[in-house]
């Protein structure tokens, strides 16, 4: 499993944020994204996700092999732990909750109502719907914020065992995640300049003016 | 049985509509009490067997 | 001892229990012997013919209505001011109980309507009150069964319920206003000469204390299970806790 | 306390143009309903009053279910609750930016469908009066149902049931005054209804909701 | 699949009991319609198709901005997007559930709404016969609208205005296949009309729905 | 200026989450909350800035003195950063926002929609809004969530000149801010055990039973 993609721009909204992206991620390997505030982490995961489509550039892999998970939670605040899980379990078709249960010690709080949780367990909860969806590449945006010591420990695990499992993970993220042996790559030098940015626009011809 | 007269389907049917829509809420209210005492007496069992293990 | 000693849940659960039985043995009476006479035991209204014994659901059910709007307004006031818990169940006790007699009133009333007016339904102000007297006891029940929080569900409809009693007053104005009625006037006055006749008052008059008991009971049972349901609830959350 | 009023007004505008569509929702109610019960001109005008109320409440309704829930859902309302202005202030505010967004744009376009269902003169003129004293007991009263159901996700047909009630008199008594009115009889007794409860409303239901919103957020 | 319909029915019935509000909020405006246009029963019951039509169709009209909404708010609807789920059985599965929760209990209530507005059984037959056939395309187009409207705060007037002009041809046939067959006439033609909206709405929304859904993503 | 707690409980929902809680931050003072996920640092400041009543105890200084940032940012999407802030400075009737602009560098981003910021951007917009209440005690709960180090400076920087006023500041944080004068008070050990809770409620009264 090798997933790379080649000078790829993206863009948020109206905005061309990044360009000329280039990595690539083989299985067993984990790839840190780091950069400023509003360097362009979000954006390009959203693009890898297949959310956003590129502005330009190749992504070799099939959107499908991505799980990601967002900034926002995505848990229904009525439903309790299992029944938040359950659904996506059965949407990814892997059916049983019990690996994400145990690998983000949820046992305790199954029966819980979502909007009961503390922000880390919500945290802990999204975290955990990793584990259901059997995808290869995990895109994740500051998966440990809000996570307390001992949590951001399980989180790391979780990780390890996917990449030893051959999987990948794209992870943006400010702090210490607890995962030494991860490249690490700056967002910051992909930052799109005017004249670097690739011209999708048609209104932005010359001959217009 | 009294001669209802011409009216015997009006009157029969809002004593059985009265009759079944009080049997009914009777009915509900009684089954609520007893799921509600049961699950009160269950809660009560697991917290004294609790107390009694500490 | 002050009579608020009984809002204790505690005491109340004591003194309802005691008081329960009798109630509903009592009601039981009250409502065969009522019925029994009304249906069985009265000649027919020289007008209305045999449908004159749909009065004896018609009527009571009709004051039960009213009342049972009357006490959650009562004990709403109570739990906002004095913030006795019992009280506050004892309101979500008797919605149930008011929405079902609001419900005989209108049935009967439309059955009746049919041989008398020759219309289930004639937009009636006496009848349209009673719809809107209905629609407000569903979104007090909407509103109970919506919030998670007892004592922010107590709240909230209490606050509704006391909003919602001066509009309910203000439409009952203002449907008279809009259309003159079909309606019998009130025929339980003092005044002797509007009276039905005796023949039908007295079993009538047996008949609604079957319903005032009956009420009665029922929200005694259903504010007993209201408290152990709370019970129970805090009991869970304790365990949680721990 | 302007601060409020303007952000609230901003938002309205900003987010997909706040007064434009509550009296686009009552063009297309006044469009719908001759395809509901058929072209014949004399009964439309019959029951044109009624619809344009009806209508208007309906347009009121549909706004209400947002005045407080999407500041309770990004955190505004909590900080509201702990800022210095009042909440009886604040619930006033809420109360009449919404007339100001619904309320008075529909008053102002009544006449105009009016004329669609085929409504004279006289009677427009009682619409107009009726509506202008009346639409703020509904922006007030939708204000309080918010204020109930803040807090409850898909709360929107649940603030209809607990609102809609309340509405009733204002309704009977508005429809009634334009129905005299364009009768030729005398319809300021419903009207004083009207603006008698309008001005109740005014003066109690603040503390009402301010309650609500308290209760609420604990 | 059945995942998606059982999690948004249990949703539906867990935030207040989605079914009864629709039904209560049904049974609220054939209340208003009275007391707006006066009691006269030949009337009311001359406008009785029409109005609860028009009805149904504001019952669908006050859920619909909350079909994908609340997904779209916490970040589901994202995740359902790169799930393997294609969207476009996703945007079936929730019309089905709009329809369940609204369409389907508004239909069985008519019969009951129909007493209030004076219509004859002869009638009220017709009535159900259209809902049924009709309701489903509502739905179909709600959820069109909610998926061309995600993503906007305060949807819910936009939405209301860019569906209601898609509900016309449903209406109009369907009131008319009503008041045909109360008059007596032969309702058939209309009637059919309503299916084959129906029809070519199940056959075809889906598609539009799930690409409204994919651009708003974007 | 002194703002202190004695045996305070507080509760969220139904569940009495912590009692007995005791403490005492004077001016120029900085109070950080640790603990565990769920143990109830949310429950605490929800509390001190009075938008849930104590179940027993007492706060000996008005809510009214609380300024209060909780873990949702509450921005108005469709507005701009400066409309934003203009928008509670004029409800807490200090007026001027440039101190708070100037203080988190937001002066780039005045123009531009709330909803168009990084998750980093807006977390500093809505802790800007801080420096706008005028308040004498910050009640912070995981401020520097999404933010980068550069940031998490600022914070620190603007939390410093708080405290150097007479302010003072209580912050729930798991992960290091940059603060290393304040004191660090663990609410894991207030946790309400079932002995322990106060009974405010009538339905526990044993004689129920
Ligand atoms: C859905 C329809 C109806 C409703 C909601 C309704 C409501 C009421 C109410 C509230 C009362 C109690 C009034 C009082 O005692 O002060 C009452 C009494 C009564 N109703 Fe009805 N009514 C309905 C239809 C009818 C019809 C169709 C008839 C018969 C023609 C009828 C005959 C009576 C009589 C004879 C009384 C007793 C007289 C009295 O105590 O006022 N009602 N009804
Ligand atoms: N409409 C717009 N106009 C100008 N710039 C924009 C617009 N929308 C987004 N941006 C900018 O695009 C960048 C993209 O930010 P993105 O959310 O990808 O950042 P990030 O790396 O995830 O930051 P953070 O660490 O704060 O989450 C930000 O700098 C943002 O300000
Ligand atoms: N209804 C409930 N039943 C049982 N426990 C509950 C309920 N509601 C909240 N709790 C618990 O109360 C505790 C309060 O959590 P709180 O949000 O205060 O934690 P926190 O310290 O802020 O955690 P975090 O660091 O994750 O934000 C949590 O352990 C939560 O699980
Ligand atoms: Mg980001
Ligand atoms: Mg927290």
């Amino acid at each position: 499993m090798e997933f790379s993609v080649q000078n790829l721009a993206c863009r948020r909204g109206p905005v061309t944020v990044l360009s000329d992206v280039c990595f690539s991620v083989s299985g067993g390997e984990a790839l840190i994204l780091r950069g400023p505030n509003g360097a362009g982490k979000t954006t390009l995961l959203r693009c890898l996700a297949g959310l956003t489509p590129p502005v330009s550039g190749t992504l070799n892999t099939s959107c499908d092999d991505v799980a990601y998970a967002a900034h926002a939670d995505g848990l229904k605040a009525q439903l309790s732990v299992a029944e938040n899980l359950q659904f996506w379990a059965d949407i990814f078709g892997t059916g049983d909750i019990r690996p994400a249960v145990e690998a983000f010690d949820l046992g305790d709080l199954l029966t819980r109502r979502a909007q009961d949780l503390s922000a880390g367990q919500k945290r802990r909860l999204s975290l955990s719907r990793l584990l259901l969806t059997g995808r290869p590449v995990w895109a994740l945006d500051e998966p440990t914020v809000s996570l307390d010591t001992e949590n951001v420990a399980r989180f790391a695990a979780a990780v390890t065992a996917h990449l030893d499992a051959g999987g990948a993970a794209i992870i943006a993220t400010h702090i210490d995640l607890g995962l030494p042996a991860a490249r690490v790559l700056d967002v910051g030098q992909f930052k799109a300049t005017r004249a670097a940015a690739p011209e999708s626009d048609p209104f932005l011809d010359e001959a217009l003016s | 049985m009294p001669d209802l007269g011409k009216y015997a389907d009006t009157v029969l049917s809002s004593y059985a509509v009265s009759i079944a829509l009080l049997a009914g809420l009777v009915v509900m209210s009684i089954w609520q009490s007893k799921r509600a005492k049961a699950r009160l007496a269950e809660v009560e069992a697991r917290r004294k067997s609790d107390a009694a293990r500490q | 001892m002050s009579i608020w000693e009984y809002a204790n849940p505690t005491r109340f659960m004591q003194t309802s229990g005691k008081l329960l039985p009798a109630v509903t043995v009592l009601s039981l009476v009250c409502l065969v012997v009522g019925l029994v006479w009304g249906f069985f035991f009265t000649p027919d209204d020289f007008r209305q013919g045999s449908t004159v014994k749909i009065i004896y659901l018609h009527v009571p059910s009709a004051l039960m209505a009213i009342n049972a709007w009357l006490m959650m307004l009562v004990c709403s006031l109570i739990w906002l001011i004095r913030r006795h818990h019992v009280s506050a169940l004892a309101a979500k006790a008797a919605a149930p109980v008011g929405v079902t007699m609001t419900l005989i009133a209108l049935a009967t009333g439309a059955i009746w309507g049919e041989p008398m007016w020759g219309t289930y339904w004639a937009w009636d102000p006496r009848l349209t009150s009673f719809l809107i007297l209905f629609l407000f006891y569903l979104g007090y029940i909407a509103l109970w069964a919506a919030i998670e929080n007892p004592d922010t569900a107590a709240d909230l409809t209490s606050v509704l319920c006391l909003v919602g009693s001066v509009f309910a007053l203000l439409s009952r104005y203002a449907v008279n206003f809009w259309n003159q009625g079909l309606h019998q006037g009130a025929s339980l006055s003092l005044d002797k000469e509007e009276n039905v006749a005796d023949v039908f008052y007295f079993p009538l008059l047996v008949s609604i204390a079957g319903f005032v008991l009956l009420f009665l009971a029922l929200v005694l049972l259903r504010t007993r299970t209201e408290i152990r349901a709370r019970r129970t609830a805090a009991l869970v959350a304790q365990e949680r806790m721990a | 306390m302007i601060a409020l009023l303007r952000r609230d007004l901003m938002l309205a505008i900003r987010v997909g143009g706040g007064f434009g569509l509550g009296l686009a929702f009552f063009l297309i109610l006044v469009v719908l309903v001759p395809f509901g019960v058929g072209p014949n001109a004399e009964m439309l005008s019959r029951i044109a009053p009624g619809i344009l109320w009806v209508g208007a409440l309906l347009a009121c309704l549909l706004s209400l279910d947002r005045i407080f829930q999407l500041d309770f859902e990004d955190g505004t309302l909590d900080l509201l609750a702990t800022s210095p202005l009042p909440l009886e202030a604040a619930a006033t505010l809420k109360a009449l930016s919404h007339w100001l967004t619904t309320g008075l744009p529909l008053t102002l376009a009544a006449p105009v469908l009016g004329v669609l269902l085929n409504m004279d003169a006289q009677a427009t003129a009682w619409l107009i009066t009726s509506l202008a004293l009346g639409t703020p007991a509904l922006s007030m009263l939708g204000t309080f149902g918010a204020a109930l159901t803040v807090g409850l996700k898909r709360g929107g047909l649940l603030i209809s049931l607990l609102v809609l009630p309340l509405y009733m008199p204002t309704l009977i008594f508005g429809a009634e005054a334009v129905r005299r009115g364009a009768d030729g009889l005398a319809a300021t007794t419903p009207l004083l209804f009207v603006a008698a409860i309008t001005a109740g409303c005014a003066a109690l239901l603040p503390f009402a909701t301010a309650a609500a919103l308290r209760m609420n957020l604990r």
